[in-house]
């Protein structure tokens, strides 16, 4: 399946070439397609965020949709995040179907009251009358002294929120199909995408497709060990599988691909085979995705571990600006490998 | 009172169908408030009640101007909107006594009360929560190019919360058929205005982004009808948006059955003085004097209604409750609505 | 230890006698003694919140503050949860050491960017100059209807966020001396309090005392299995365990107190003697305290479990107001029983 | 240009030796900002920067009037501001060259720096995110008694946020010795105030709460520090909050030392308009025709601030960087700081 392949480098896209009808796409340019159809296939769709109509579009990401749709379809608003998201959730009770686009997922505890006591629960507190189909897509920054206030992974922040849909795409291919699917959906959906996911390549089909949630993908199979990489963690857990290798070791990498609902069955097969788990996200480690895939397997079957579970995460502390402090802060593919190595009482030396 | 709109444009004097029309609405609202005050004690409308009495008038004139495709946005305190907007008072009821056939089958209760037909697309009873709901009901009209206007009500304290600010600055700025009418009555729970706003002219707020707007008798139907009139005109002409500071005062506690001036939550004679300025009252002497109704006329309309309400408590309590297993379902909309 | 020691009726203090100097209070009563001690001894304390210098006096737990400290020390507020938790912050950063409280947890939502983003940030932000004391109450209601927004345990929302302490008290003495604890911290704290642990009642010193955060509590021995219960599920376990004693089994019950630090030794040390864990908590399941204390178990040695874990909390939905979707909805003592059962694979019926 | 406040006390006219610490205070902030420039491009300042040039006068202009004890507050474009308040310029680039002795340990970068000497007590790249904060500390001074002011910076785009509502409505409530400062530069990022507000005139906001409001040149220092002298009195003598609206604009793109033009984020002419109307030269030549400064007077002046910059930067540059250990030490305060 070339759509769920995770190329490492922009080089490898090349091996199953163009004439084979297969189209290479970056994750932004797949961001792109999927909202630019979007808005051609359905009316009710409308863009709205802070700079989304300008020459930047939101990191490439909504380039040129306003030329194309205009200003009633692609809307740049006030600094207002909270009564915004607000605006956006009325209109999508009132039948509208908005993508709300944050440049920086930091951004989203303004808007939690609209997110979380409103548009989560509109379905349930009116007995099923109303939707609230309203797409919220939030971007995690990453580096060059962005710091505390610009670079968090707060996913964490909405899992325990019923009514809600969380998706963290990996891939080009899941960029425009989960997307796709979130707009279709008639419950609000969380994206989140990490910005150094926006430059990858994959294959992506032109004509408009939808990827179910809730169903996670083995993308690379494995008998050792099991890492569930979320979103930027797929491909340093990929790294880290492909330096593994060449040790002796074979890792299995699950991407949920979606947080809520999750996919705790595929996740606890692979478990259940390798009988080792590292999971990695791109977040602070309590209470997050991490912690509830590990609770699924302790209340599953805890006998399924031959070794004790590991986490990797960003440490317990907010991001820091200095280079040298960004350094030690991001765990990548070399703390996953060493995380692998731990559940099979390998010294993480050599 | 003040008004900062020069461009008010001057409406009709409303006809005697329309003042009888604003009565039975304030009676009908008024009586049902009181319904609940007789039930209550019975414990088993097991949800808290945040009624109106006292504040009639607002609903009525302002929502006179509202037609079926119009959308509507209240507050936990929503009674009387969601009645004069046309809500069955049945299935109000049997929502607040937690049945099936209840407005929101029972999940909601009295501070979330929604019927689309009405054009009340839910309730938000989080203070300010549902104001941008209002503007966001008026975006989705104007991009459609719809004709209908938003009707959005809130307290004096909600117009503190950042998003009071938000919405007005949103609407102003996209020129949205939104009517903002504000019920200032006082008090947000037991808190005086003047502990929490630095002076008390709501609608001066709202000049501040261009917006039109106006202070005035809350109390008043006549005044409230006329002004919610201008106000809907200028909406619905395209003009933008538009802004009521309808001043009020409730006359129960902040929840519940209650007068709370016993609790010491307010001075008993601020309580009394507004109570002599009953905007029922007030009203029926005034259109009983000018001959449009008799005595017996408003006592034939209170029997009515009186009635139907009777007869919507008894329908409601005799309602099934939701079978227990609803708790867990409907959290997540199908893919097909 | 009298203190220590979990009350399930009101009735049952009297064992102890006044004539040992044991003084009862309730959990109210002990918030209120708390903070007029704080109050009384720390000039630069003071308290804020909707309502709490009226004549309900949040429940009760500020009755009386507003008339004995004056307008200046126990405040009054606007309706604006955001705006006033940064000026208490900014305030907090100027040497003041406010105490927040909200009626309703449900509207912590509303104040996320300042709390998340700011107070709990900003030791860490300024290389550790700057120090946000700031304590914020917030209290969980359930019953007669309350509803969506009325009736939310959030405290999921705050276990991912760095910089910030949870503290969840469940007996008068620890809402005394945890909250004191709190006020004398210098991070921010969010205190967790369930609206029906208010009445409950407990001895409670009259002197000032802290006690420390981190440290969980065993409020009842056993062998069987543990079951970690958080806020007012402390008393449903407590009830759970007196009933399934009757049934030969035993169950030891631990109160974490804390979430944030979260003493994962001493819960790892019972269910080292146990074997079997079931964990209890006010809160929608996912990404909470329960899956965290899971994740816990499974990162130190899943070996440790005989059975599969069981977390009781509140379903994947939104509050419903109807009594009987209300009864549905909330889990109990019969619940936790039941999953005891589950783990000691005893049928649930007798 | 438009003035709400009627109780403005008249300020004495600035003594020259006031007038040449305004020029010096701009000059000081351009050529900071200029270095900046002239660095960035080694790549070795690894931090997002958002340059003030074109905004130095309301810098210099209002911060001239606040004494060592006073508070100020800013926003991701706050270098002037830290400046003007006294902070080391070294000290500064240190932390943007992510060096341990910069004013955070290196953990802040551009957008958080803070000096509690100065009464910088923290900063925040939430836009909006400050404003409460600025509250918060003379909300500190008032209870404890001091005479401290508190100066709160923030752009036009901030004031869309609710925290600048319910910020304006506690200090106007409380009286609190607030200087709200607001530099309409016309933008945030790259939208134009137009796309975003319903009218231009920010300060007329505050007029809703009650607070005294000016709208003035932002680029004419003169005329900010007049105003600014009468926001502190006002504020210092216990009257309560004041808002200043000064009007700007800034050279440089949103983020970075490059002109944005080229990138289509906004018109060419506008940027050159606007670059006329330099603060820093149009102030300089008004000192020198008035026979204030001379040429050669403002070239040694610059002469030296060149100097001392050079200087900041060869130490920041010298300096160590931060222990890598330290990324993860310092999330919890100590029970005694
Ligand atoms: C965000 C939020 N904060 C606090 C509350 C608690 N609360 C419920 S109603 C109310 C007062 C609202 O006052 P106002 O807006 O004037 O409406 P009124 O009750 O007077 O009709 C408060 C503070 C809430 N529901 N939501
Ligand atoms: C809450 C929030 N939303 C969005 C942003 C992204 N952002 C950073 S600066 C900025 C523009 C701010 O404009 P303004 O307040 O006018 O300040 P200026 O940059 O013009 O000085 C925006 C939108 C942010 N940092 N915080
Ligand atoms: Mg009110
Ligand atoms: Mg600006």
């Amino acid at each position: 399946m070339p759509w769920t392949k995770v190329f490492l480098a922009k080089e490898d896209l090349a091996c199953f070439g163009p004439g084979e009808g297969l189209r290479g796409l970056t994750f932004v340019q797949a961001l792109l397609e999927a909202q630019t159809q979007i808005l051609e296939n359905d009316p009710s769709a409308f863009v709205i965020g802070e700079g989304v109509n300008d020459s930047g579009g939101v990191f490439g990401s909504t380039l040129g949709l306003a030329d194309r749709f205009g200003p009633k379809r692609v809307m740049d608003m006030p600094i207002a995040e909270n009564g915004l998201t607000g605006i956006a959730a009325g209109a999508a009770a009132a039948g509208m179907r908005p993508i709300f686009v944050h440049m920086r997922m930091d951004f989203l505890p303004m808007c939690m009251d609209q997110i979380v006591n409103h548009a989560a629960k509109w379905h349930y507190m009116s007995g099923g009358a109303l939707t609230v189909p309203l797409v919220i897509r939030s971007i995690i920054g990453r580096g060059w002294g962005s710091a505390a206030q610009h670079s968090q992974g707060l996913h964490s922040l909405f899992l325990s929120v019923p009514g809600l849909k969380i998706i963290a795409p990996s891939t080009p291919y899941d960029a425009k199909g989960l997307l796709m699917e979130a707009a279709a959906d008639n419950n609000p959906v969380l994206v989140v995408e990490h910005r150094w996911l926006y430059g990858s390549v994959g294959y992506v089909p032109e004509a408009p497709y939808r990827e179910p949630f809730g169903k996670a993908l083995v993308r690379r199979p494995g008998r050792d060990c099991t890492v569930v990489a979320i979103s930027q963690m797929v491909y340093e857990a990929m790294r880290a599988a492909a330096d593994l290798e060449a040790q002796g070791v074979s890792v299995e990498v699950v991407d949920p691909r979606s947080l809520k609902p999750l996919d705790t069955e595929t996740i606890l097969a692979s478990v259940r085979r390798t009988g080792r788990l590292v999971v990695a996200d791109v977040a602070c480690p309590m209470g997050g995705a991490a912690s509830e895939i590990m609770a699924a397997v302790l209340e599953t079957d805890p006998g399924l571990l031959a070794a004790p579970a590991v986490r990797v995460s960003f440490p317990e502390a907010p991001t820091p600006c200095s280079p040298v402090l960004e350094e030690a802060y991001y765990p990548g593919a070399r703390h996953i490998a060493g995380a692998v190595k731990k559940t099979l009482g390998l010294s993480d030396h050599g | 009172m003040s008004t900062s709109s020069d461009c008010a444009p001057a409406s009709p004097a409303p006809s005697r169908d329309v003042l009888r029309g604003l009565l039975e609405t304030m009676l009908f609202i008024r009586l049902f408030e009181e319904k609940i005050v007789a039930v209550y004690p019975d414990q088993d409308m097991k949800c808290p009640v945040h009624l109106c009495i006292g504040q009639e008038a607002v609903a009525a004139g302002v929502i006179a101007h509202l037609r079926p495709g119009d959308y509507l946005t209240s507050t936990h305190r929503n009674h009387g909107h969601c009645l004069a907007k046309g809500v069955d008072p049945g299935i109000l009821l049997a929502e607040f006594f937690g049945r099936a056939s209840g407005c929101c089958r029972g999940k909601g209760g009295s501070m979330h009360p929604m019927s689309p037909e009405h054009g009340i697309l839910g309730t938000s009873a989080i203070v300010g929560g549902g104001i941008p709901h209002g503007v966001g009901h008026a975006l989705a009209a104007f991009l459609r190019g719809q004709d209908a206007i938003s009707a959005v009500f809130f307290g004096d304290g909600a117009s503190e919360e950042g998003s009071f600010h938000e919405s007005l600055n949103f609407a102003a700025l996209k020129g949205l058929p939104v009517v903002f009418v504000c019920e200032n009555n006082h008090y947000a729970t037991n808190s005086p205005l003047g502990a929490r706003q630095p002076n008390p002219d709501v609608h001066r707020r709202a000049q501040g982004y261009g917006i039109p707007a106006e202070r005035l008798d809350g109390n008043d139907v006549e005044a409230v009808y006329a002004a919610a009139g201008r106000a809907a005109a200028h909406a619905r002409a395209g003009l933008g948006p538009y802004f009521l500071e309808c001043v009020t005062y409730r006359w129960k506690g902040h929840v519940g059955p209650d007068c709370d001036y016993e609790k010491g939550c307010r001075p008993k004679d601020e309580l009394f003085d507004w109570m002599e300025r009953c905007p029922v009252k007030r009203f029926q002497s005034r259109i009983e004097d000018a001959g449009i109704m008799d005595a017996a006329g408003t006592q034939a309309m209170i029997a009515a209604i009186s009635a139907r309400l009777d007869a919507a408590v008894a329908w409601a309590r005799g309602e099934k409750y939701p079978d227990a297993a609803e708790a867990v379902l409907g959290v997540y909309a199908p893919a097909e609505v």
